[in-house]
């Protein structure tokens, strides 16, 4: 990938990006030299098991790893239209927090102030970036739930998030990403904790606005259906890295990491048979805090060689950016083909 | 909201029944009685006298119904040891002056403290931080009594900044005569300094913690307006719980205080009174400060459901 | 399927909660159904529509408001001490959260060995931690976890601990709440996995609770659905997806999102989406629970709560739409 | 006088007297400056909550603010008399009739006269039984007093008449030589039987209700903070009082009054502690002036007599005799107080008899023989052990352990029951057991239930005679502390009834004494009290009395502030 | 990177015995607390400050050979020097003893109040959340009653009824604080009650009793040694302020307070008298209090990796 050909369709590139957490056991790695690239109106998916480092790596292009505890290592860049945000001044961070980009989160209900009034949040991302006055952007915060699909907008405003439902609350917290029109929008597991229902209405909602908008989403998942719906793109992270990127389709229907392999087929598909045996992955995921030295899926690998254990695979380029990092693309590593079976066998 | 009323008021009296219940008990339960004293050297026919005046010849059960009466029509009767004094005159001359003392130095106390909490709070693990923790020890295990004299010594005495003694009265009662108020303030104030800090630290770095803390954060908020605007409101549970504690250390920090610098507040009197056994007027002293403590719980009820909106006042709350 | 032994029989259960100043919470309002021997029956419904309560209630965890719940023909919030006792043996429960299901002062020996110890089913010390061992085994873990305390091990690990803390008093019975929907896919199927095994090689029958349909689908034998406290369509798992009849059913079925880009692109035009949000299950109006977001609502719908009603094949569905449906087919 | 602070006073009810010089109505510190302003600050640890004459409820106050027949007014050579409310007094040959000369331009406060009836009223009123006065033995000694008080006589044959408006006449029953001391005291100050009777059940309960006699009027008091008096114009001597206003501050720490005085903020400070040392050498330098006067109190170790205490020994008076000397005086008033005198006598120095002091006539009774023990372990064991024998107990000393009776939370109090604890520990073997308790009133109690062997009591006399001392050990007499009683000494009591011959009274005195301490070891004296006052120099004529006002500021003045 | 050689490139899968492996050492909750402790510098400096005091109020008295009761009257208020490390008091007692003396009363007092305030906090709380609804109620207004009436007073009253000892000392100071304890317990089991590892074991069929010993009581040891690591400090400041109402040990037992209050009263002119005990006071507190900090952090649940 080079950074400067890329330049205007590439809202987003991430190089290298490697956190930290400082605790009392130790360094946890959360996240170990991810790199990829967004493009401008794309939605790119981003999958991964709990605690792979999906949320870190998106608080880390929202700018929202902080010390004493978090460390964004030295190396790192996240280049945002070609600007590297680490390097960025507080008033270059003030435009891009909220007016350049947008995050919403897992839990509507905690990344909400629970004691301000929902018109007040979303007025007051208004009121920072596109210099409203009070009465102004209250009548916009009005517009944006309205947009959202919130009923009876004007009084709701005047609620505290606990009068909301859960999905209510998620639309609040998209109005208030999508009140600044940002350009990128972040969206960290945004309907795990609803129900499949309400879930297709966010999913809707968040397609809707990228779509009118032309903004550029990075969705984070570990749900393979909503990947499906949603992605352009797709970059399945693993332990901490990103262990294969491409296009949706080529992830679907021709992956290329054992991982990803195992994760596909793992979901249960309605047209199984019931209570056959669920392809599953063994195990479990590495502590971030002693990583293996190899390959961090080796340990749960059934493709597994000695060198995986070894060393860490060189990433491997498909066609049109579907990229993999196993040791089974090495020309050395007898050829293997994806499982013919989905979801069971 | 008229019900909700209605019921704290019930329960408001049944405690302060409760309470003065209890106090007349204990009070019966120390040995001797009030007239001990001032009998001694009466001939024992005045000494009868003197404990019928007193209704102090009858049996306890009697006693007992007589002073509850009293209490429920707001007659606590006349001092015993000091003869001619009511609770009424109490609430009259004494109480104003602590409750301005009191006010001041937890208005004082509340506000330097919070602004330490924050400091310590933002500041966490550097030097600021270990300093508001070690001050706020310090204001804690220094006894009122020695900084009072300490203040005295130094600002009234060798600066002489301040009066030494004395408290505002008349129609200085409560604005007015500042310099006279500045000392026994800071003294009383201290140990709210130190409370509220370290509450408020801990509260606050708590919130901080919290997801909407980063969205506000994700908003581009400045760090002084997600302060204001996000961490403070909802780190003030903690410290609203803690508001009537605060009155009830205010009463014992003000017998110190009242007595350094000669401020004829209820502080010193209730002391006095409970070591003579005075009932009368401690059970009104008891009764007001129980009342005064169970109105600033209502009170605090109420900034409960202001600074936290999921909290309400009937409905059951987390 | 008559011809079945029924091992737990609900009759009209309901169970009401109150939530201060008079109000009721019904979270689960009149339901009936019936497990058999050996069998899998699969409880879905949205967040808060009854499941662990009603899972809970039938096992007498809770008090019931009103009905009954028979096991092996004997009402579970009538037993006496030794029969509760026994009972107590015979059926258990795995819970929804792996973190908090598990004391965190314990070690995963002491939780397993608890219902060991409980019922003495170990005669001394050397077969209490064999017992154990053969437990942790079953589960897919390893004797050197004994010793360890559950902070140390991940969701899936410590959901197995739970299984194996269930299985450790050998029941016949398990009532397994979302015993997988905090857990990651990848680990969900080891779950699953496992619990089908269990159930084949012990005879184990349960009622299976769980949010994610194609999970339930998966794993059940019957699904029943509930709604606000209500079970709107009881039906062997093939049937409910093959055809599902409850507006609620089909619409829930529709926005399961499938991991395939190209058909869910396909199936996006043709979902069908509900509006609206699940109402509040506190202070409930009569009439169906569904009729506010059901395109098929009817004036009678309003007024009456739809019964359960065999629409053939055993296959229970609680809707005035459906009813009068199949009743016009019928004619 | 807007933008003026306004300090703890309840408002102007009192103004009539005191309106001239009232603008400034500041507490914390007399700021005015130059000479003029004839202003006194004094502190006061406390203020009485009793306004009745007749009651002595509090001396110090209405030593001032009231006036007798006769005046205590200290000096060199202790206390003198001089006239006040009386012009003269004529007394009868046989001693027994006493007849006042009142002074006729002697006026109350509210410009009334003062006239024999309101000292008939008030002798009246001491006596009435209803009322109950502890201070009605004062005159028992008039005719019909004693009867009419027990219910026995009526108040018609009490022998207190007002001759006329200007002449008030008693006759006494025998020839009473103390009689002229005790017209200084309170009970016997006159009362006005209008206001008196108008307030009721709230006269002497509320100050605001009293009128007044005497130099200068309460005109303002505010409990635990302040009390003002204001010159009385319409005393009679109002010329020589040229005070204006007398402050007085009720500041509870000694440091704190020290912080005042050396300020400037006080006038006077009554030295404690560490402070005399201080201000001694203050006043050495000239700074200050100093004025050091005895008190006429006396501190002691009373015994349980009565039962002979939780231990039962008390009882033989060389045990008591042997706890007594294990205490050596001087050591204790130096380490413990820093100030007092060693007592080996009851009667303190401040008492005069015979217009001397009593002490320079009477020789202390143990001072000789407790020399013979000071700091003799041996001596002292063995003087306890002889009392055990003498009481058949077999208990070796060491297992002996007595309880000691105290109270009071301050430095002063804990170091005095520590120091007597060790003592009796250090030279006798014997255990000691502190029976401490938080407040007087709970030491009453412990002491009515008998809780202690020893316990620390202190007599302060009424009047100025050693009489005053001599007769709290009478038997039956309440105060008797530690319940003595003797026959022997009760009739030498008696003997002295009527005895009008100095000489022959100095000789029962010197007996009775002796009797008490030497003999009989009835308490163990520990020091005689005193007053160390500090003053500022720009006070002039500032006084102290035993038996008066202890700050005596009738005459004061400032000037060169 | 090593050497790539083909036969690295065989497919040999996962074992089975690693898949579930933990790297980490196994670690009990306790021991997780405690690692976290000592990463607290702070904290360990006040343990090691706390453990300091502890040997010096055992051995303090002892070490300059002075007894801390007998007066030497000759040496009185003498200032400090290598003979008297912190000087004599009024009587000519050495004051680094009386104060390390004074140390061990009040920590020993702190100590006792506070077991008596957990014990009696503890079961009370238990009570009001196990029978819940009405006994609840009238506990909880028990409750309430004793925390509106100011604890000055019932302190002063039960000194009185009780007469002036440690005993009295012990309940009086005690008999206030519980309250706090009560609650915390009475919240922590209705939430524990609620918890799906209590169901768990209901399920199971255990017994109340054994709920209550095997996971009530170990999973609110947190808590209550939170609870006493703040209450010992604010007793040991409580006990110095009773000191100066005068209703605090009995001469010739001496305390911190009771040292601080003597000390005050002679402030002016020794102030070491004042300052010494004070100071000590100061670190005790002081150090119990970060200790308290510390172990807040150790045991929060929120901090567990
Ligand atoms: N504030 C923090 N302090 C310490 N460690 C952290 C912190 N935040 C994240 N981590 C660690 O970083 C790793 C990655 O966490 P992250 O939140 O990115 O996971 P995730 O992929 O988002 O998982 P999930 O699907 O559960 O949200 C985890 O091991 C986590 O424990
Ligand atoms: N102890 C309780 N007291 C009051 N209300 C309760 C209680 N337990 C559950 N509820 C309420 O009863 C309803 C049903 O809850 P339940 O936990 O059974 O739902 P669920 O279907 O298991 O949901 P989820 O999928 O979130 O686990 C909810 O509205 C819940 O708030
Ligand atoms: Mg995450
Ligand atoms: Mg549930």
């Amino acid at each position: 990938m080079d950074s400067k050909m890329n330049e205007n369709k590439h809202i987003l590139e991430v190089e290298d990006l490697r956190v930290s957490y400082h605790t009392y056991a130790g360094e946890v790695k959360s996240v170990r030299g991810v790199s990829f690239y967004l493009e401008k109106g794309e939605a790119l998916a981003i999958v991964g098991e709990s605690g792979c480092g999906k949320s870190v790596t998106a608080k880390a292009i929202m700018g929202l790893i902080k010390g004493p505890q978090g460390e964004i290592k030295a190396g790192s860049e996240i280049r945002y239209n070609g600007n590297n945000i680490l390097k960025y001044n507080k008033n270059q961070w003030k435009d891009y927090k909220g007016g350049e980009c947008a995050i919403i989160f897992q839990d509507a209900l905690a990344a909400l102030n629970p004691t301000m009034r929902v018109g007040k949040q979303i007025a007051e991302n208004l009121m920072v970036h596109k210099q409203m006055k009070k009465q102004e952007a209250a009548r916009e915060a009005v517009e944006m739930l309205r947009r959202v699909g919130i009923p009876e907008p004007e009084k709701r405003v005047e609620q505290y998030p606990h009068e909301f439902s859960g999905g209510m609350r998620q639309r609040v917290m998209i109005a208030i990403a999508f009140a600044c029109d940002p350009n990128l929008l972040i969206c960290d597991e945004p309907t795990t904790a609803l129900d499949v229902t309400i879930q297709g209405q966010i999913l809707d909602i968040i397609k809707d606005l990228q779509e009118k908008r032309k903004v550029s989403v990075i969705m984070i998942t570990h749900d393979l259906g909503v990947v499906a719906n949603i992605a352009q793109r797709i970059a399945v992270m693993y332990s901490g890295m990103i262990v294969e990127s491409g296009s949706a389709k080529d992830i679907f229907y021709n992956p290329r990491h054992p991982y990803t392999w195992a994760l596909i087929q793992s979901v249960p598909r309605l047209d199984l048979e019931n209570k056959q045996t669920l392809m599953s992955i063994p195990g479990t995921p590495p502590d971030l805090l002693e990583p293996p030295v190899g390959c961090p899926f080796s340990t749960r690998c059934s493709y597994c060689m000695p060198v995986c254990r070894e060393a860490m695979p060189e990433t491997t380029d498909f066609r049109e950016g579907h990229q993999a990092a196993c040791w089974l693309h090495h020309p050395m590593a007898p050829k293997v083909d994806m499982p013919d079976f989905r979801g069971g066998k | 909201m008229g019900k909700y009323l209605i019921r704290r008021l019930a329960e408001m009296i049944l405690t302060l029944f409760l309470i003065a219940t209890a106090t007349f008990f204990l009070l019966e339960a120390v040995p001797g009685d009030p007239l001990t004293q001032r009998a001694e050297k009466l001939a024992p026919a005045v000494k009868d006298n003197l404990y019928k005046r007193y209704g102090l010849d009858k049996p306890m059960m009697e006693r007992y119904v007589i002073t509850m009466k009293g209490i429920a029509t707001g007659n606590f009767g006349e001092s015993f040891v000091y003869a001619g004094q009511t609770v009424q005159g109490l609430i009259h001359d004494r109480l104003p002056v602590s409750a301005r003392l009191g006010i001041q130095q937890v208005l004082l106390g509340i506000t330097v403290g919070l602004l330490l909490g924050i400091l310590a709070a933002m500041k966490r693990g550097t030097l600021a931080d270990y300093l508001v923790i070690v001050l706020s020890v310090l204001m804690i295990s220094v006894p009122h009594l020695i900084f009072g004299l300490l203040l005295q010594k130094i600002f009234a005495g060798d600066l002489k900044w301040f009066p030494t003694i004395g408290w505002p009265a008349g129609k200085d009662l409560w604005f007015g005569g500042w310099e006279y108020t500045v000392l026994p303030t800071l003294t009383g104030c201290f140990s709210y300094i130190a409370a509220y800090a370290r509450l408020l630290k801990t509260s606050m770095l708590d919130v901080i913690g919290q997801d909407y803390v980063l969205t506000a954060e994700s908003k581009g908020l400045s760090k002084g307006a997600i302060i204001r605007k996000h961490i403070l409101r909802n780190s003030f549970i903690p410290v609203i719980t803690q508001l009537p504690m605060s009155i009830a250390m205010c009463i014992t920090g003000s017998f110190f205080i009242e007595s350094i610098f000669s401020i004829p507040g209820i502080g010193q009197y209730y002391v006095t009174a409970v070591n003579n056994q005075d009932l009368s007027i401690l059970m009104g002293e008891t009764v007001i400060l129980a009342g005064m403590y169970i109105v600033v719980l209502f009170i605090t009820d109420l900034l409960y459901v202001a600074v936290d909106p999921r909290i309400s006042l009937t409905g059951k709350n987390s | 399927m008559e011809d079945k032994e029924i091992v737990l029989s609900v009759q009209h259960l309901k169970k009401y909660f109150s939530v201060g100043k008079g109000e009721v919470l019904k979270a689960v309002n009149d339901i009936s159904f019936d497990i058999y021997k050996g069998e899998t029956l699969g409880m879905v419904g949205e967040s808060g529509c009854g499941k662990t309560t009603c899972g809970r209630t039938c096992i007498g965890l809770y008090d019931k408001t009103d009905g009954q719940v028979l096991y092996k023909g004997k009402d579970v919030h009538g037993l006496s001490g030794k029969e509760r006792f026994e009972f107590k043996r015979q059926v258990q429960m795995v819970f929804q959260d792996p973190y908090g299901s598990l004391d965190p002062r314990m070690t995963v020996s002491d939780i397993i060995g608890e219902g060991i110890d409980i019922h003495h089913l170990a005669a001394n010390k050397i077969e209490r931690q064999n017992m154990i061992y053969n437990y942790l085994e079953m589960v897919g873990l390893n004797r050197e976890h004994a010793n360890r305390f559950v902070h140390e091990f991940s969701g899936g690990q410590r959901q197995r601990i739970g299984i194996a803390r269930a299985l450790a008093v050998q029941p016949e019975f398990m009532v397994l709440d979302e015993p997988i929907s905090a857990l990651d896919v990848s680990i969900q199927a080891q779950i699953v996995n496992l619990l089908v095994e269990l159930q084949k090689k012990m005879g184990l029958t349960y009622l299976f609770v769980a949010h994610d349909l194609s999970m339930v689908k998966h794993i059940s034998d019957r699904v029943a659905v509930l709604y606000l406290g209500t079970l709107v369509e009881l039906t062997t798992s093939e049937q409910l997806y093959s055809d599902p009849q409850h507006p609620y059913t089909k619409a829930l079925l529709s926005a399961i999102p499938i991991p395939d880009p190209e058909i869910e692109q396909e199936r996006d035009m043709s979902k069908i989406k509900l509006e609206g949000e699940v109402p509040s299950p506190i202070n409930t109006k009569p009439g169906c629970k569904f009729r506010g977001r059901c395109k098929f609502a009817m004036p009678v719908c309003e007024k009456e709560m739809p019964e359960l009603k065999d629409v053939g094949n055993h296959h229970f569905v609680a809707c005035h739409y459906c009813e009068n449906q199949k009743d016009s087919l019928n004619y | 006088s807007s933008g003026k602070t306004e300090v703890a006073t309840a408002g102007g009810e009192t103004a009539d007297t005191s309106g001239t010089t009232d603008t400034s109505d500041t507490t914390g510190a007399a700021k005015g400056s130059g000479d003029s302003v004839q202003e006194l600050n004094l502190r006061a640890s406390a203020f009485g909550n009793n306004y009745d004459v007749q009651d002595m409820g509090w001396r110090w106050m209405m030593a001032e603010c009231y006036e007798g027949l006769l005046r205590d007014v200290g000096g060199a050579d202790g206390d003198k008399y001089e006239l006040a409310g009386a012009e003269s007094i004529d007394v009868s040959e046989d001693g027994l009739t006493y007849t006042f000369h009142l002074r006729q331009n002697a006026k109350w406060s509210d410009g009334k006269p003062v006239t024999a009836n309101d000292y008939k009223y008030g002798w009246d009123r001491l006596l009435d039984p209803s009322k109950g006065y502890s201070y009605a033995a004062f005159i028992f000694n008039i005719v019909g007093a004693e009867e009419y008080y027990n219910k026995k006589g009526s108040l018609d044959d009490v022998a207190i008449k007002a001759l006329d408006d200007y002449t008030f006449e008693v006759k006494l029953k025998v020839a009473d030589p103390t009689f002229e001391s005790k017209l200084v005291a309170t009970p016997l100050y006159p009362t006005r039987q209008d206001v008196a009777e108008a307030a009721g059940d709230n006269w002497g309960k509320d100050w605001k209700l009293n009128i007044y006699n005497g130099p200068y009027v309460l005109s303002d008091l505010v409990e635990d903070n302040k009390m003002v008096w204001t010159k009385n114009k319409y005393y009679w001597d109002a010329d020589n009082v040229k005070l204006e206003k007398v402050n007085w501050f009720d500041v509870a720490e000694d440091a704190t009054a020290a912080t005042m005085f050396d300020n400037g903020q006080l006038d006077v400070i009554n030295g404690a502690g560490d402070y005399i040392k201080k201000y001694d050498e203050e006043a050495k330098a000239g700074k200050i002036q100093s004025l050091a006067t005895e008190y006429p109190g006396t501190a002691m170790l009373s015994y349980e007599l009565q039962n002979g205490g939780k231990s039962g020994l008390m009882k033989n008076a060389n045990i008591r005799k042997a706890i007594s000397y294990s205490i050596n005086r001087d050591e204790m008033v130096g380490a413990v107080y820093g100030r007092y005198t060693p007592a080996y006598g009851l009667i303190s120095p401040a008492i005069t008899f015979n217009e001397k002091t009593y002490r320079s006539q009477a020789e202390e009774p143990i001072s000789t023989e407790y020399k013979e023990y000071a700091g003799d372990k041996t001596k002292l064991q063995g003087l306890f052990q002889k009392g055990l024998d003498e009481l058949g107990v077999k208990t070796p000393i060491s297992d002996v352990t007595v309880v000691l009776l105290t109270y009071g939370s301050t430095t002063q109090n804990q170091t005095e029951r520590e120091y007597i604890k060790q003592s009796l520990e250090q030279n006798l073997g014997i255990k000691v057991e502190l029976n401490t308790v938080g407040d007087s009133s709970l030491f009453t109690s412990e002491r009515d239930a008998f809780n202690f062997d020893i316990m620390t009591a202190a007599w302060y006399s009424d009047y100025n005679d050693p009489l005053d001392y001599l007769d709290i050990f009478r038997t039956g007499v309440y105060h008797s502390y530690g319940l003595y009683s003797n026959t022997d000494y009760d009739a030498l009591l008696d003997s002295l009834s009527g005895l009008k011959d100095n000489s022959k009274r100095l000789e029962i005195y010197q007996k009775l004494e002796n009797k008490l301490l030497l003999e009989d070891c009835a308490a163990a004296p520990l020091y005689y009290a005193d007053n160390h006052f500090y003053i500022q120099n720009w006070v002039k004529d500032f006084h102290t009395s035993s038996f008066g006002a202890s700050q005596e500021v009738y005459h004061t003045s400032v000037s060169g502030k | 990177m090593p050497e790539l050689t083909p036969g690295k490139f065989e497919i040999i899968g996962y074992k089975k015995e690693d898949i579930n492996k933990i790297t980490r050492p196994a670690i009990s909750y306790w021991q997780d607390a405690w690692r976290r402790l000592k990463k607290n510098p702070i904290a360990m400096v006040s343990i090691a400050v706390l453990i300091v005091m502890v040997i010096m109020v055992i051995a303090g008295p002892m070490i300059r050979g002075y007894d801390y009761v007998t007066m030497n009257v000759a040496q009185k208020n003498l200032t400090p020097s290598s003979k008297y490390w912190f000087g004599t008091d009024n009587l000519g007692r050495d004051l680094f003893s009386r104060i390390w003396a004074g140390a061990r009363a009040s920590i020993m007092i702190a100590i006792v109040a506070t077991a008596l305030k957990l014990v009696f906090g503890t079961l009370y709380g238990a009570l009001m959340a196990h029978f819940g609804g009405w006994a609840d109620e009238v506990l909880m207004r028990i409750i309430e009653v004793i925390n509106s009436i100011p604890s000055l007073l019932i302190t002063i009253l039960i000194m009185m009824v009780l007469g002036n000892s440690l005993f009295s000392l012990l309940v009086a100071l005690s008999i206030t604080a519980w309250c706090n304890t009560a609650r915390q317990v009475r919240g922590m089991i209705k939430q524990l009650r609620e918890s799906e590892y209590v169901y768990a074991a209901e399920v199971l069929g255990a017994k109340p009793v054994r709920i209550i010993f095997k996971h009530y009581i170990p999973n609110m040891l947190g808590i209550l040694i939170l609870d006493a690591s703040t209450a010992i400090p604010g007793f040991i400041f409580t006990e110095a302020g009773l000191s100066f109402l005068g209703i605090g040990l009995k001469s010739p037992a001496i305390s911190l307070g009771v040292l601080i209050s003597m000390g005050q009263q002679s402030m002016d002119f020794y102030p070491y008298q004042l300052f010494f005990p004070c100071l000590l006071l100061c670190i005790i507190v002081m150090a119990f209090n970060l200790l308290g900090d510390g172990l807040r952090d150790a045991l929060d649940p929120k901090l567990r990796q």
